[in-house]
């Protein structure tokens, strides 16, 4: 156990540090941070100063080594365009992500997995309709969705706000909008929105397994025993179902996260996609690195706790370590 | 009463030396104060100073008002502007070109103030609207007395708080989501002051979409800007209406006349745009008015030169619009060598003007009729002015390009797009074609310090009138200012597209 | 060679396949509106009533005219013009044109590279395998478009600036191919290690025959079913992919739109009453994506013998 | 009264391709603590007679005739409902293979707990208690401790075990076993035989035993019924059935079962089946291409083959840290050396380390100790290119017929791969002629040569297999186990090819089984093999009559003896000394 979690950090680590390299190198292509920095009366001598201040002329690998030495002592540099340390803004931002993902995240278990329980184990108008409704969840791009739904229930319905996590507050530094009733409300579309994709994507996962499972040999044999239906399925079948079905959603709620910077973008949902994505219009470097970093260290922690998950659903595991 | 309104970005920072942007600087102005400000028509109004001369070529004396106080209830003093000027040399400044217009300050008493210019400088009060006033006393308790700076390492103070003279003061600051403002009871302009609105709430919407949204379903009193082709979205939707009129920044596509060679094109061992037949002939092609029509919903303004009609020094000798002539450009391609035309890439930004992107398809289809191909290279302004500008060495063949005078004056405008690029003396900056007539040069030169405004203003007129004639640039229009507002909300949409709340009345 | 396609048709119209197909209507209908827009996406030039890549032709006074059937429409516009002055449908036409050949080429890059790594890891095994797969890992810690965003931007950075728009085609299958290659890997890994212990193989192996001739020989023909599905519900996420970069603005430019961009660029008329700018392309865009997603599931349920 | 009677009993599979009647017209009764064997080869029905009587028939199938009556009740066209209260109280099943038939993320106790819950109505408390009882009447050691694991940390034969406790904790009246112990060792199986044998009796319930091994037959039924492409032939008492069968079919899959007790010369042909009526094409081997060895080389003095000292180890988890690692010896000093035109055979218990030897012997595998020499070269020490020669003189047949043929692949290329590869012929018209002739020898006939392997039975496709290690022109031949998957009376006809082509072709042979009787038809000398190592070897007859190793004679008497089959009409070579 000891040597395993040992190992998956080591990993990680390896992981985190090829993002960041990769990162450095996508930077010297996504334009000039000066640009934006500076007014338009500042002069080219004033600018190329201020490249050179900010260590920009040095090549990839310096830039790499400078950022991986002073990101491993908690210093990820300043914001070009807030001048303000990139971890304080990121700890800013984070409530806001997290919460919208969280949301999703549960939004897109307790409804997929229970509907794909249901089309698995039944084949009627519902189960087709649940179906019919999750091709339409992959096959609608997020923008598009987040878009309808603006148009639909704030544009014409009037019902709920078209952007912003409304009134937040602030608890020790975690800025949450549960606590409020503007927060809530703004926090219905963007949900929906991100957790949509993720829904049908685990439903269907669910039922895909489910239906595999079914056909095992002990699934015959509990029918041989006489076992009634209901223990046959959420006994044995769906505890079975969960093993792979785990793996997977793990990674999906991981690239909830990611996919947040597209919805986060559409209802101008003040998260850390949102930054990512108004950093990279002004090419604020510090705060791109540090948010692909964070990312890759949040897939890396979900794929930890999975690995973990799995020693407590499977059993087979548990004595091998 | 509380106001409410979006704009497509934050303002970069609190601290009015951070960076010399308009949105920026326009919002700081609710706050902070310069010693000379603009009205609602760009005219120039007393602010903190409330009398100024010239009395030498080289001097200026401000007369600075009494009684004023910041935000913290401290008093405004000489000592204060002196400092702010220090202020604004410091390393991180980015209002050091307008710093540097003074070579010395003296303060003659608690109240006046004697400035020294380093060459006559007629537009000065002009060209320091912007440079605000901070507080000495409260920069020095926040350790605030240099500009935000990316380098320092430390969290400047004044990057989230704000110490101003202005009608009002920041209560909430949160970069890029939300920005409160409340009004400042003790303003000394007070009871001149048209607002009436108690509490401002400011927040940045990036996604057009979504901005013009939480204006129609109410969210928002005012948001900036909004597309033209939603005008008439916004004219059915009830309550609501855009808001708009020409801006002062002049759009104009620019040519690389200075390479031997093109960089992005495929005639090789000769530059077409040194022709001057060739940059007539691009010039002829484009109707602006029909982008006019077609892509700005009739909103912009064709204009015939480098600076829109509302910047000191405008004349409608160069600046009316210039007819297409399909034909006659085509003959002129034809005499210059280009029967078959040729191929070119057009560098434009997708998200720094109104329609940027669209405007720069427009043209590639107008110049695809007399058999210019354009390679058109849309990219986001992080990109575009990384490429384009001079740090990067002017990589560019042709290029948008959106400009206004910072100092509403046209001699900025000659300085930097019509002067001869020179890295030593900083003219011709944002020349990225490298337009170079040393007439236009000389003109110019004797602008900068003609204290005459007549003579002033004639020289001005010559020396764009010789940039008409060299066919140096192809001009488009004056952009529309584009706002969204609510029926019952009675704002002035300022030229430079700045809210100023001290214009804004809520019923 | 006649011979051959005669008898692949018998063979096909009896086989199982064939059968589970005739039986199920959505996977008929979906068949026949992607086989549409694949004909209509392959013959564009010949069907699309205008070009709208000929800058030329374009007229700006056409520009925002409403579908034909409106009250102002231009029956040469059939479903209206956008603010270029370009036609929509042939904008549509052409659009799906590229969102397919990024989607089947982005996907046939994932593929090949994919399978082929697949190939390797569960036949090699060993360290081959692990460095395989903990490269993987790695692109499995870093979602897919971000991954695409990611190699977007270094590519852009590293080619000539003047070759961006020829490539930006490329580029795209490049990123997005790139993005998808992991699950191919590990699915063939899987089934190769299950393929390489099977006893063909093993004979094969007693042959004489080379390991790359056993995995092409032998492994690749048995394992493509499971690669088949993949394939084509990827098919469906790449379009989409594509499509959420454009939208991004980091896809393709608007000069030679894809339908994702068309959408992107349609999204500033939502509000203007142009509704027809916006709307075409996102129909376009559903349906081809909603056709290939049911092909998808309709193949997956028949190639898999324990739904049967 | 019977227990259990079935009468007229219909079922009929529909499909698009027509309706496919799996079971016709069938009678069976079964008496309180009685054993019924139901035997028959593989698709003759046996489990869809099981699953009709408990009624778990898979879908398309469909009971359309006939009357199931347990105790006098009518139970056939129960509901669902009733139906379940019925399975696992009244009637239970038992399946073939422990290893899926539970759940493996729920503890024995919850399993049988469940069980007991559902149809007695106790407690949960009560429902554990008894859970120990049940494993301890299965006979597993410390119940009290066990009931708390997981499946998967049972060995085969004790999950088999907790699968039958499973079946007996409500005390059913009928229990229904489909292959209960074809997955497991013989060992293994003998104690579960036992086991069931022994409930049956004690708690005097009836069970139906279902199988193709007559040797389970012998073991524990009273009564045998042999079904036929769904049809009752003949049902008796299995005394009568085993020594004298009345019906044609029952005869020629006695026949066909390998005898323990006497060798003989050839298997009896069971003409009974289609199948085995295409003869085998009698060849010149003189004239042949088969026959052409023209470049095996010179022939060394000595064995043909050998190993020495030959070891493989396998790493069962790499880890870093050497005190993680694990690793599993499963051939030990391995010394065999087999002579020109001899067959040699290799028996012991599965895992013992049978095909490793092979693999290893074959190269499939490379020896983590020791040589392997053929004709006198050291085959581990050459380079793929040298072996290349020397592969063509070494085939191997192997155990499964359906994985060891590329479905994607037809016959013909299958069996011209190799010919090709090795370009042993002269032209592509030569490489078909020879395609088919081996067809003909393996008697497929050359129109299978058209066709893919999913169109063949089992029989069929392991004689392409044949084909296939034949179109090498190998001198030495392993055959892995190539029968165990087959039919009694399948296996009696490829076990006669083989002899057959051994003798034409003068092949020198490997053969291995974990089949006594098999080996002692088929090999001249035979090894023993436990834990990776080579305990004993000696003569077939030797062995058979005086086993020297104790493991051997421990063996020898797991075998099932099938007393009382007749001999009528056999070619016998010897007979052991108990006969
Ligand atoms: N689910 C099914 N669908 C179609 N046909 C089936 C199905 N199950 C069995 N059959 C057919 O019914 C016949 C009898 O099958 P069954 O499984 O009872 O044979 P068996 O005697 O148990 O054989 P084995 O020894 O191989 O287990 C076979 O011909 C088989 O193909
Ligand atoms: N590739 C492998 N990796 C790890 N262990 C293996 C491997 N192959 C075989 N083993 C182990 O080596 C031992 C011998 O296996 P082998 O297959 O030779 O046995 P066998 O006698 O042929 O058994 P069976 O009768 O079941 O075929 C077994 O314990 C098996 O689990
Ligand atoms: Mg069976
Ligand atoms: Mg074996």
């Amino acid at each position: 156990m000891f040597s395993f979690i040992a190992q998956r950090v080591f990993q990680s680590v390896l992981v985190m540090l090829t993002v960041a390299l990769i990162a450095f190198t996508m930077f010297r292509y996504v334009g000039d941070p000066v640009a934006a920095m500076v007014g338009q009366d500042t002069t080219t001598a004033q600018r190329l100063e201020l490249r050179e201040q900010l260590g920009l002329n040095d090549s990839i690998f310096v830039q790499y080594g400078r950022f991986v030495t002073q990101a491993a002592q908690g210093d990820f540099g300043m914001s070009y365009r807030h001048r303000r340390p990139v971890s304080a803004l990121l700890a800013e931002r984070l409530p806001a992500t997290l919460e919208l993902s969280f949301v999703s995240a549960v939004m897109a278990l307790v409804l997929g997995i229970p509907m794909g329980i249901y089309t698995a184990l039944r084949r009627n108008i519902l189960s087709k309709s649940f179906m019919a409704v999750s091709l339409a969840g992959i096959s609608l791009p997020t923008f598009l969705i987040g878009i309808l739904l603006i148009l639909v229930f704030s544009v014409q319905l009037r019902w709920l706000p078209s952007f912003g996590r409304g009134e937040v507050v602030n608890l020790g530094g975690w800025s949450t909008g549960f606590l409020t009733k503007s927060g809530l409300a703004a926090l219905i579309l963007p949900a929906i929105t991100l957790a949509l994709f993720q829904m049908t994507l685990i439903m269907r996962l669910v039922r895909a397994e489910m239906l595999e499972v079914l056909r095992a040999d002990f699934i015959k044999f509990a029918r041989a025993r006489g076992l009634p239906e209901r223990l046959i399925n959420f006994r044995h079948a769906l505890k079975n179902t969960l093993v792979p079905v785990i793996t997977i959603t793990g990674l999906q709620l991981g690239s909830i996260i990611a996919f947040a910077i597209i919805t986060e973008t559409v209802f101008q949902w003040p998260g850390m996609g949102l930054l990512f994505i108004q950093s990279i219009a002004v090419v604020d470097i510090p705060v791109m690195a540090a948010y692909l970093l964070l990312i890759a260290l949040v897939f890396v922690i979900i794929n930890l706790i999975v690995d973990l998950l799995y020693f407590a659903v499977d059993p087979r595991l548990r004595v091998q370590r | 009463k509380t106001f409410r309104f979006a704009y497509q970005g934050d303002a970069t920072s609190l601290d009015p030396m951070a960076l010399n942007e308009t949105f920026t600087l326009g919002f700081q102005n609710n706050i902070y104060e310069p010693l000379v400000s603009y009205d609602g028509d760009l005219k120039l109004v007393p602010a903190l100073a409330t009398e100024w001369s010239n009395p030498e070529p080289t001097k200026w004396v401000f007369k600075l008002r009494k009684g004023v106080t910041f935000h913290d209830g401290s008093p405004f003093t000489a000592d204060d502007v002196i400092f702010s000027w220090k202020r604004s040399q410091t390393p991180g400044s980015d209002m050091k070109a307008y710093g540097a217009k003074a070579s010395d300050i003296k303060k003659v008493d608690d109240f006046t103030i004697e400035v020294t210019t380093p060459t006559p400088n007629p537009i000065l009060p002009r060209e320091w609207v912007y440079l605000f006033i901070m507080s000495k006393a409260w920069s020095e308790k926040n350790n605030a007395v240099e500009a935000t700076n990316v380098k320092g390492g430390q969290v400047n103070y004044a990057n989230l708080n704000a110490n101003g003279t202005g009608p009002y003061m920041v209560t909430e600051r949160q970069p890029d989501i939300r920005t409160v403002m409340k009004k400042f009871d003790k303003y000394w302009g007070k009871a001149e002051m048209k607002g009436n609105a108690d509490d401002v709430i400011f927040q940045p919407i990036t996604q057009e979409a979504t901005r013009v949204a939480a204006l129609i379903s109410g969210e928002m009193d005012v948001v900036m800007p909004v597309p033209v082709q939603d005008w008439q979205r916004l004219e059915d939707a009830k309550g609501v209406k855009p808001l708009t009129a020409p801006e002062a920044r002049a759009i104009f596509i620019g040519m690389d006349q200075s390479r031997d060679e093109l960089l992005f094109s495929n005639i090789k061992g000769k530059n077409p745009f040194k022709d001057v037949r060739v940059r007539q002939a691009v010039v002829l092609a484009v109707d602006t008015k029909a982008i006019n029509e077609k892509i700005m919903r009739g909103a912009a303004k064709p204009l015939g030169s480098l600076v829109a009609t509302a910047i000191n020094g405008y004349a409608d000798s160069y600046g009316a619009p210039i007819a297409p002539d399909v034909n006659k450009s085509k003959a002129l391609l034809k005499e210059a060598g280009y029967p078959d035309g040729f191929e070119v890439t057009l560098d434009c930004p997708n998200d720094r003007y109104v329609n940027d992107e669209k405007v720069c398809q427009a043209v590639a289809s107008m110049l695809a009729r007399v058999g210019i191909k354009i390679n058109l290279l849309a990219q986001t302004k992080g990109k575009y002015f990384g490429k384009v500008l001079p740090q990067a060495g002017n990589q560019t063949s042709m290029y948008l390009l959106g400009w206004t005078p910072s100092s509403i004056d046209a001699h900025n405008a000659l300085l930097n797009l019509a002067s001869c690029r020179d890295p030593k003396t900083s003219t011709g900056q944002f020349n990225l074609g490298g337009y170079c007539n040393p007439k236009v040069d000389e003109l110019t030169a004797k602008v900068g310090t003609e204290t005459d405004q007549v003579k002033r203003n004639a020289m001005i007129k010559e020396a764009f009138e010789i940039v008409r004639a060299d066919w140096g640039y192809l001009p488009l229009h004056q952009q529309p200012m584009s706002w969204g507002v609510k029926d019952n909300i009675k704002v002035i949409q300022r030229a430079d597209d700045v809210m100023d709340l001290r214009n804004v009345v809520l019923p | 060679m006649m011979n051959r396609v005669a008898t692949f048709f018998a063979r096909t119209a009896d086989s199982d396949l064939w059968h589970s197909f005739k039986q199920s209507p959505g996977a008929v209908i979906a068949a026949v509106v992607t086989l549409i827009i694949v004909l209509a996406a392959l013959f564009a030039p010949l069907i699309s009533p205008h070009n709208p890549f000929d800058l030329a032709s374009l007229s700006i006074m056409d520009a925002n005219t409403p579908p034909a059937w409106s009250a102002d429409g231009n029956s040469s516009f059939l479903l209206g013009t956008d603010d270029q002055g370009r036609d929509i449908l042939s904008a549509v036409i052409y659009g799906t044109r590229v969102s397919l050949f990024v989607g089947l080429a982005s996907v046939a890059f994932s593929v090949i590279l994919g399978v082929s790594l697949g190939l390797i890891s569960g036949y090699a095994g060993g360290r081959v395998d692990s460095f395989i797969m903990r490269i993987a890992d790695v692109q499995l810690s870093f979602p897919a478009i971000l991954v695409a965003l990611l190699i977007d931007g270094v590519a852009r950075g590293m080619l000539p600036r003047d070759m961006h728009d020829k490539v930006a085609l490329y580029v795209l299958v490049f990123a997005i191919g790139i993005s998808g290659w992991v699950q191919y890997a590990r699915t063939v890994r899987g089934a190769t290690m299950v393929e390489r212990n099977k006893e063909y193989v093993q004979a094969a192996r007693l042959i004489g025959i080379g390991p790359f001739t056993i995995l092409r020989r032998h492994i690749l023909p048995n394992i493509l079913g499971p690669v088949m599905v993949i394939a084509t519900i990827h098919l469906a996420v790449a379009v989409i992919t594509e499509a959420t970069l454009s939208f991004l603005g980091v896809g393709l430019p608007p000069t030679s739109p894809s339908l994702g961009t068309l959408i992107r660029i349609g999204n500033s008329y939502l509000f203007s009453g142009m509704w027809w700018i916006s709307i075409f392309p996102s129909i376009a865009l559903v349906a081809l994506v909603l056709a290939v997603n049911l092909l998808g599931d309709w193949l997956r349920d028949a190639l898999n013998p324990k739904l049967r | 009264m019977s227990l259990l009677n079935v009468e007229h009993m219909r079922i009929e599979f529909a499909s698009r391709r027509g309706t496919l009647v799996a079971i016709d017209d069938l009678k069976l009764t079964l008496e309180k603590g009685e054993i019924l064997g139901v035997v028959g080869e593989s698709g003759a029905g046996k489990s869809t007679v099981g699953n009709a009587i408990i009624g778990l028939l898979e879908r398309p199938g469909k009971l359309t005739g006939g009357e199931i009556s347990l105790s006098g009740e009518r139970i056939e066209a129960y509901g669902p409902a009733k139906m379940r209260e019925l399975r696992g109280r009244r009637i239970s099943m038992i399946f073939q293979d422990p290893l899926t038939s539970l759940d493996p993320l729920q503890t024995v106790e919850s399993q049988l707990a469940e069980t007991m819950q559902v149809h007695l109505g106790i407690s949960h408390a009560e429902a554990c208690k008894r859970a120990i009882t049940a494993l301890e009447q299965v006979g597993i050691p410390d119940p009290a401790l066990r009931v708390k694991h997981y499946p998967h940390q049972f060995s085969g034969g004790m999950r088999q075990r907790v699968v039958i406790a499973l079946a007996l904790c409500c005390e059913p009246e009928v229990i229904i076993a489909d292959e209960p112990t074809t997955a497991l060792d013989v060992s293994i199986q003998a104690q579960i035989l036992d086991l069931l044998r022994k409930l049956c009796k004690e708690k005097d319930v009836g069970m139906i035993i279902i199988t193709h091994d007559m040797g389970v037959i012998a073991e524990i039924t009273d009564r045998v019924a042999v079904l036929y492409r769904g049809k009752l032939v003949e049902e008796g008492p299995t005394q009568k059935i085993l020594g004298d069968p009345d019906h044609a079919y029952t005869r020629s899959l006695i026949s066909a079962v390998p005898r323990p007790d006497v060798k003989l010369r050839r298997f009896p042909t069971v003409n009974y089946i289609e199948a085995a009526k295409a003869p085998t094409k009698a060849i010149d081997i003189a004239t042949h291409w088969l026959g052409e060895r023209r470049d095996f080389g010179t022939r060394q003095a000595g064995p043909l083959v050998e190993t020495r000292g030959l070891g493989m180890q396998f790493s069962l988890k790499s880890a870093l840290l050497k005190r993680n690692r694990r690793t599993l010896d499963a051939v030990k000093q391995f010394n065999v050396s087999i002579a020109e035109g001899e067959v040699f055979g290799l028996v012991g218990e599965s895992g013992s380390g049978k095909s490793t030897v092979a693999r290893l012997i074959a190269g499939l595998y490379t020896p983590t100790s020791g040589s392997v020499h053929f004709n006198g070269t050291d085959l581990t020490k050459l380079s793929e290119k040298e072996l290349n020669p020397f592969r063509r003189q070494i085939q191997m047949v192997f155990q499964d017929p359906f994985s060891s043929l590329n479905p994607r692949m037809r016959v013909l290329d299958i069996i011209a791969e190799p010919i090709r590869f090795h370009k042993l012929t002269d032209s592509e018209t030569q490489t078909r002629a020879v395609v088919h002739d081996l067809l003909d020898v393996v008697g497929l006939g050359t129109a299978a040569a058209r066709k893919f392997p999913h169109e063949f039975s089992g029989g069929q496709r392991q004689r392409i297999c044949i084909a296939r290690a034949l179109a090498t022109r190998p001198r030495f031949l392993i055959c892995d186990e190539p029968t165990s998957a087959l039919d009694v009376s399948i296996q009696a006809q490829i076990l006669n090819l083989l002899k057959d082509l051994q003798e034409t072709l003068g092949l020198t042979m490997l053969f291995i089984s974990h089949d006594l009787p098999v080996i002692r038809q088929m090999c001249d000398r035979v090894g023993v093999m436990r834990y990776g190592e080579l305990l004993e070897v000696a003569d077939t007859e030797t062995l058979f009559t005086s086993p020297q190793h104790e493991y051997s004679k421990h063996l020898l008497g797991l075998m099932p003896q099938l007393g009382g089959m007749s001999r009528a009409g056999l070619d016998v070579i010897t007979a052991d000394a108990q006969a």
